[in-house]
């Protein structure tokens, strides 16, 4: 029987201004998959979901890169070494794992790097075609993990919004070009909802899989409450279906989304 | 200590503990979480004759003490919550009560009686207290009239035992309580949501995609009680108390005021297996304040004058 | 930034920070806490034409975000405000706001005939909506003709400012504010207490001596934030809105929803200088949610359908 | 200009299972009255009335001794040496200092014996009078601070309910004794108010002062909620007028009460 669980805080690192990554020790949580989340006690009313920013089930560390924004955040943002978080997960439906025959683009927007960067670390070793990893944020301190991603050998195009690191301007740019010279690529995004919007259009008629990992508030994180849902297909006369971010994502299939 | 309530109709649970509807999805989200065969009984999730789509997100909101919620009863229909859901549920020894909505008196009655037939649901709840719906839902549950002519349309398919969800967003709950009775409900269940509001500061909107939502948690407690004791002072028939319910205390307070069970709803999005707990301490906290049986503590606190000490 | 408020017949706040009806006192009481001054007003105490001798205690209940109170508005009557506590008001500069309560129509009419001759009175609030007396209170706003009643006479005997004081514990708040805008009220203020109940679990009896209190605070917020919206939607006239406010975000949620100005009360008990932190922090966080000025954000989020992002 | 204020905590004694006490290094409070109380921050809405135990204005201590009776005397029973109290006080009306011609009778029940400590402990040198000190709790195990009353030099007659201590049944036996033989006594006394209702009862016809300490649940603790009421003198014939425990208590004469 699954239940909420304690994990132990075993790191605590401070990768930008107003954001903390906590490291924990759960062989439970390191089993996850990228793309997939926890959703953790917080004093307010509901759990807040944060993607993993790490997976190592060798060691059994986890990571969770937390940008403040709000009262939640900033409670976990206070957590130090020893203290520990009261989890549910690994919860929802993570990012599909590469096919080895197209080309790799993952494209990371914001606190959307962080599962960008764990799907890196689990596939590092399945790279068999080009890669292209673009990473993009408002601004030069909210792009996160830069460093970490081109550890594990990958290039990182950047971007942001005010140009202060990185190309001026948002993802979509370096994302065109690589798939006007790579139309055969598989996508993996992660990102603000205006970005993933974007990408939905840039991607149409891509014959590879396209995987967007989406943001929604939500109450239960497993399912039973239909708080966190996103307008899907299909579409109804009435306007689109409704899906669960949840358990039915946070990644879908780009046919399964109605933007 | 024996915790089994025995409601009219031969709904019997084996303790006081349901899982409040909407809150527990039809029964096997949480089954990984909570042994369902610990609880007093599951209310699933609302349901309508057809598939329902439900409100525009984002239908979350934290207050405090409390969460507004504007789901909107998103629901798959009655159809495939038979062929889905029933299976799964005919599996676990709990108390299953169908939680029923309509736009109509009509789609009321047409649920009651596709469920009817359906051996594994022990009981209705006939919802006419949701705030997150523009037509039925809430409507049916402010007029006596109307309120009457839905429990009456149920009452007449089915002889299982039959609850309804009261709204708290009411003048005097009394009035359409008595209403629902002389309809023929067995049992009243109360609170439903407050309507509720909140502003997203950033986006300069409510924050809601259905706009208002409905309020549960904690923060409603007072209210809640306070319609249970109004309630159970006012109608013979059980009344089954819900509304921030966190903690056995919480349970007995529900109780004392006139309440033969309760729901737990929000407390288990932060706790999952929060009612099981409740359900092993509520023994004790029974004992700790004097009772030495459930049944004693119904309506302890019944017909006393304020207090003064 | 410049916080004043402008508000029919000449009534002029320096902020929209109001110290909330029976939460302050008649002034003094908080004299020594907070600089009077610089508040936008003090809404007195409930005054009543003779004593009132309030409800037999305990008077507060503690709940979750919340606070049940059963005071039972009581006062010393309109001459004893006028001969004690006038004196030392004429000593503030900020706008004195008297909350007038009354069993019947003539009652409320003589408070308000007595205190209109009254220079340092700024406006009247009339309390219709308060939940803990039995006769008069709570009833005159839940019928939009006896509501009319009292605001006409109160209206015939004073050229000063007329806010009428809203019940939560409606179901169509929208039907009373447009009543007693009709009967010449120039504004509304809205929320007074949600009616609730607590049982003390040791005694085994509601809580509070008066049985049923009126709940105040945080866990009320999302309920107030509704009506005004729904109040300011539908009525021209300005709005005041209160229920939980704690910080100056949650001023301008009010200011958002429709609110000119807010009154603050519960906090009080806990943080009796909080009023003036809200007031220094205001400007900040209009300027934070990017609104250069004070009644850029009133209305905000009006009309606004609910957010899809 | 008041405001709510920080204090320090400078010691933490646990006198008896279920009971704290905690010194605050604060001269303002330390100015005290005995019979007076401040009015704590706690994390509920409200925030909690706890009476001075002790009043040191030479050294600036001040001392309030808690049991542990729900949520917010919990949380103050957890802070340590080191933590910060926010509170609102001195506040109330205390006890009026003693008569030197007349005998003295202080009774404390259970969590009303800390106020009769801090007052022997402000006017010990003022004894010119027979004195008798009356403690009762329900069990051995509530009545605290006995020690310290002896160490002030003074003597206590103890009564537990259960007889674990002193003499069995409630302070009114010693008390009554005491009256008896000492008719021209004044009294005060703090504590549950079934005790101040007898000693109520017991002193009508008493030529000395009668002062009883009460407690109420609190709102502001100011004066201006009018929350704290006890039903007071001059009854009228719909009942007794209300008067406040924080400002025209809790310290009331016998004739200010109505019982
Ligand atoms: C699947 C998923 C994965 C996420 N992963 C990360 C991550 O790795 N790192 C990170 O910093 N953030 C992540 N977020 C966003 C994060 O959950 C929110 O920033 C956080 O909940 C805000 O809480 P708060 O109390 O600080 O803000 P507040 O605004 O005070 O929160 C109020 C309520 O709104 C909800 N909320 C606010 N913003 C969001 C949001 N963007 N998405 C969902 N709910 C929200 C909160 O959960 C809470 O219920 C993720 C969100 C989702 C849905
Ligand atoms: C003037 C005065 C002096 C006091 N001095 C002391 C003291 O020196 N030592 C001590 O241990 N206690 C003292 N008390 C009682 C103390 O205030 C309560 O025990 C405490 O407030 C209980 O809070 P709680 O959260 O633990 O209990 P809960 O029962 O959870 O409190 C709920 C609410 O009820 C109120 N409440 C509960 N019991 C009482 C009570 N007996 N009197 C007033 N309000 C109550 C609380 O303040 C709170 O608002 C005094 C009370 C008053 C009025
Ligand atoms: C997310 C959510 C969805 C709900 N959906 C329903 C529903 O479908 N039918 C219903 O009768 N009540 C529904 N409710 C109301 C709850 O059953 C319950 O009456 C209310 O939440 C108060 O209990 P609580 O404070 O324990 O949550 C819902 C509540 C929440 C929070
Ligand atoms: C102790 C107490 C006494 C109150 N007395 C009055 C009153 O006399 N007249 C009135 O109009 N409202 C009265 N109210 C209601 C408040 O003015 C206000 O409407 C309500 O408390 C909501 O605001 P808050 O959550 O900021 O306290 C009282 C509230 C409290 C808590
Ligand atoms: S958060 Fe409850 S269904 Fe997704
Ligand atoms: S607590 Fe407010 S008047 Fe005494």
């Amino acid at each position: 029987m699954n239940s909420a669980f304690e994990v132990p805080i075993v790191k605590r690192l401070e990768p930008a201004s107003g954001h903390v990554e906590l490291l924990v020790d759960s062989p439970v949580l390191a089993q996850g998959k990228p793309g997939q989340f926890c959703h953790i006690l917080t004093p307010g009313t509901l759990r807040r979901p944060v993607s993993f920013s790490r997976l190592e089930p060798s060691t059994g560390l986890a990571g969770l890169l937390i940008q403040v924004v709000g009262s939640g955040t900033r409670w976990l943002s206070d957590r130090q070494v020893g203290d520990t978080l009261d989890v549910l997960g690994p919860l929802g439906r993570g990012f599909a794992p590469p096919r080895l025959d197209r080309p790799w683009l993952l494209v990371g927007g914001g606190t959307g790097i962080p599962p960008i960067y764990a799907a890196l670390q689990a596939w590092r070793d399945q790279v068999s075609e080009p890669v292209a990893v673009v990473l993009g944020a408002k601004t030069r301190d909210a792009l996160i993990m830069v460093k970490d991603v081109r550890q594990l050998g990958f290039e990182a195009e950047l971007t942001t919004d005010d140009g202060s690191q990185g190309r001026i301007g948002t993802v979509m740019a370096p994302v065109q070009e690589w798939l006007a010279a790579h139309p055969r690529s598989q996508v993996w995004a992660c990102g603000p909802t205006p970005m993933l919007r974007a990408l939905h259009g840039a991607t149409q008629g891509l014959s590879g899989p396209v995987q967007l990992a989406l943001e929604q508030r939500m109450g239960c994180g497993i399912g039973a409450c239909l708080a966190c849902v996103v307008p899907a297909q299909p579409e109804s006369p009435d306007g689109p279906a409704y899906r669960r971010v949840c358990t039915d994502g946070p990644v879908f299939e780009r046919e399964e989304l109605a933007f | 200590m024996d915790l089994t309530v025995s409601l009219p109709r031969g709904l019997v649970l084996k303790n006081p503990i349901v899982a409040a509807s909407g809150t527990f999805g039809f029964g096997p989200e949480y089954a990984s979480y909570v042994d369902l065969n610990r609880l007093g009984g599951i209310s699933v999730k609302g349901i309508s004759p057809k598939p329902w789509r439900g409100n525009p997100p984002p239908r979350v909101w934290e207050t405090p003490a409390g969460l507004l919620n504007s789901i909107g009863l998103q629901n798959p229909g009655v159809d495939a919550f038979i062929t889905d859901d029933i299976p799964f549920l005919t599996g676990v020894d709990t108390a299953v009560i169908a939680n029923i909505i309509g736009h109509t008196v009509e789609e009321y009655q047409a649920v009651a009686k596709r469920l009817d037939a359906q051996a594994r649901i022990d009981a209705f709840e006939v919802n006419i207290s949701c705030p997150n719906i523009k037509e039925g839902g809430m409507a049916f549950g402010h007029d006596p009239d109307q309120a009457y002519q839905v429990v009456r349309a149920v009452r007449m398919v089915t002889q299982k035992p039959v609850i309804v969800k009261m709204s708290p967003n009411l003048e005097f709950p009394g009035v359409i309580a008595k209403a629902v009775v002389d309809a023929g409900a067995d049992m009243i269940s109360a609170i439903n949501t407050l309507v509720g509001l909140a502003i997203d500061l950033k986006a300069r909107r409510p924050a809601l995609g259905g706009g208002t939502g409905g309020l549960s948690g904690p923060a409603i407690k007072p209210v809640a009680v306070r319609i249970v004791y109004e309630i159970a002072s006012n109608v013979a028939v059980p009344v089954i108390g819900m509304g921030g319910v966190q903690s056995a205390e919480d349970v007995l307070e529900f109780l004392m005021a006139g309440a033969s069970a309760v729901m737990v709803g929000t407390i288990t999005f932060q706790h999952p297996d929060r009612m099981i707990r409740i359900i092993d301490q509520l023994p004790d906290v029974l004992r700790h304040y004097g009772f030495s049986n459930l049944n004693e503590a119904v309506g302890a606190a019944l017909g006393k004058a304020g207090a003064v000490s």
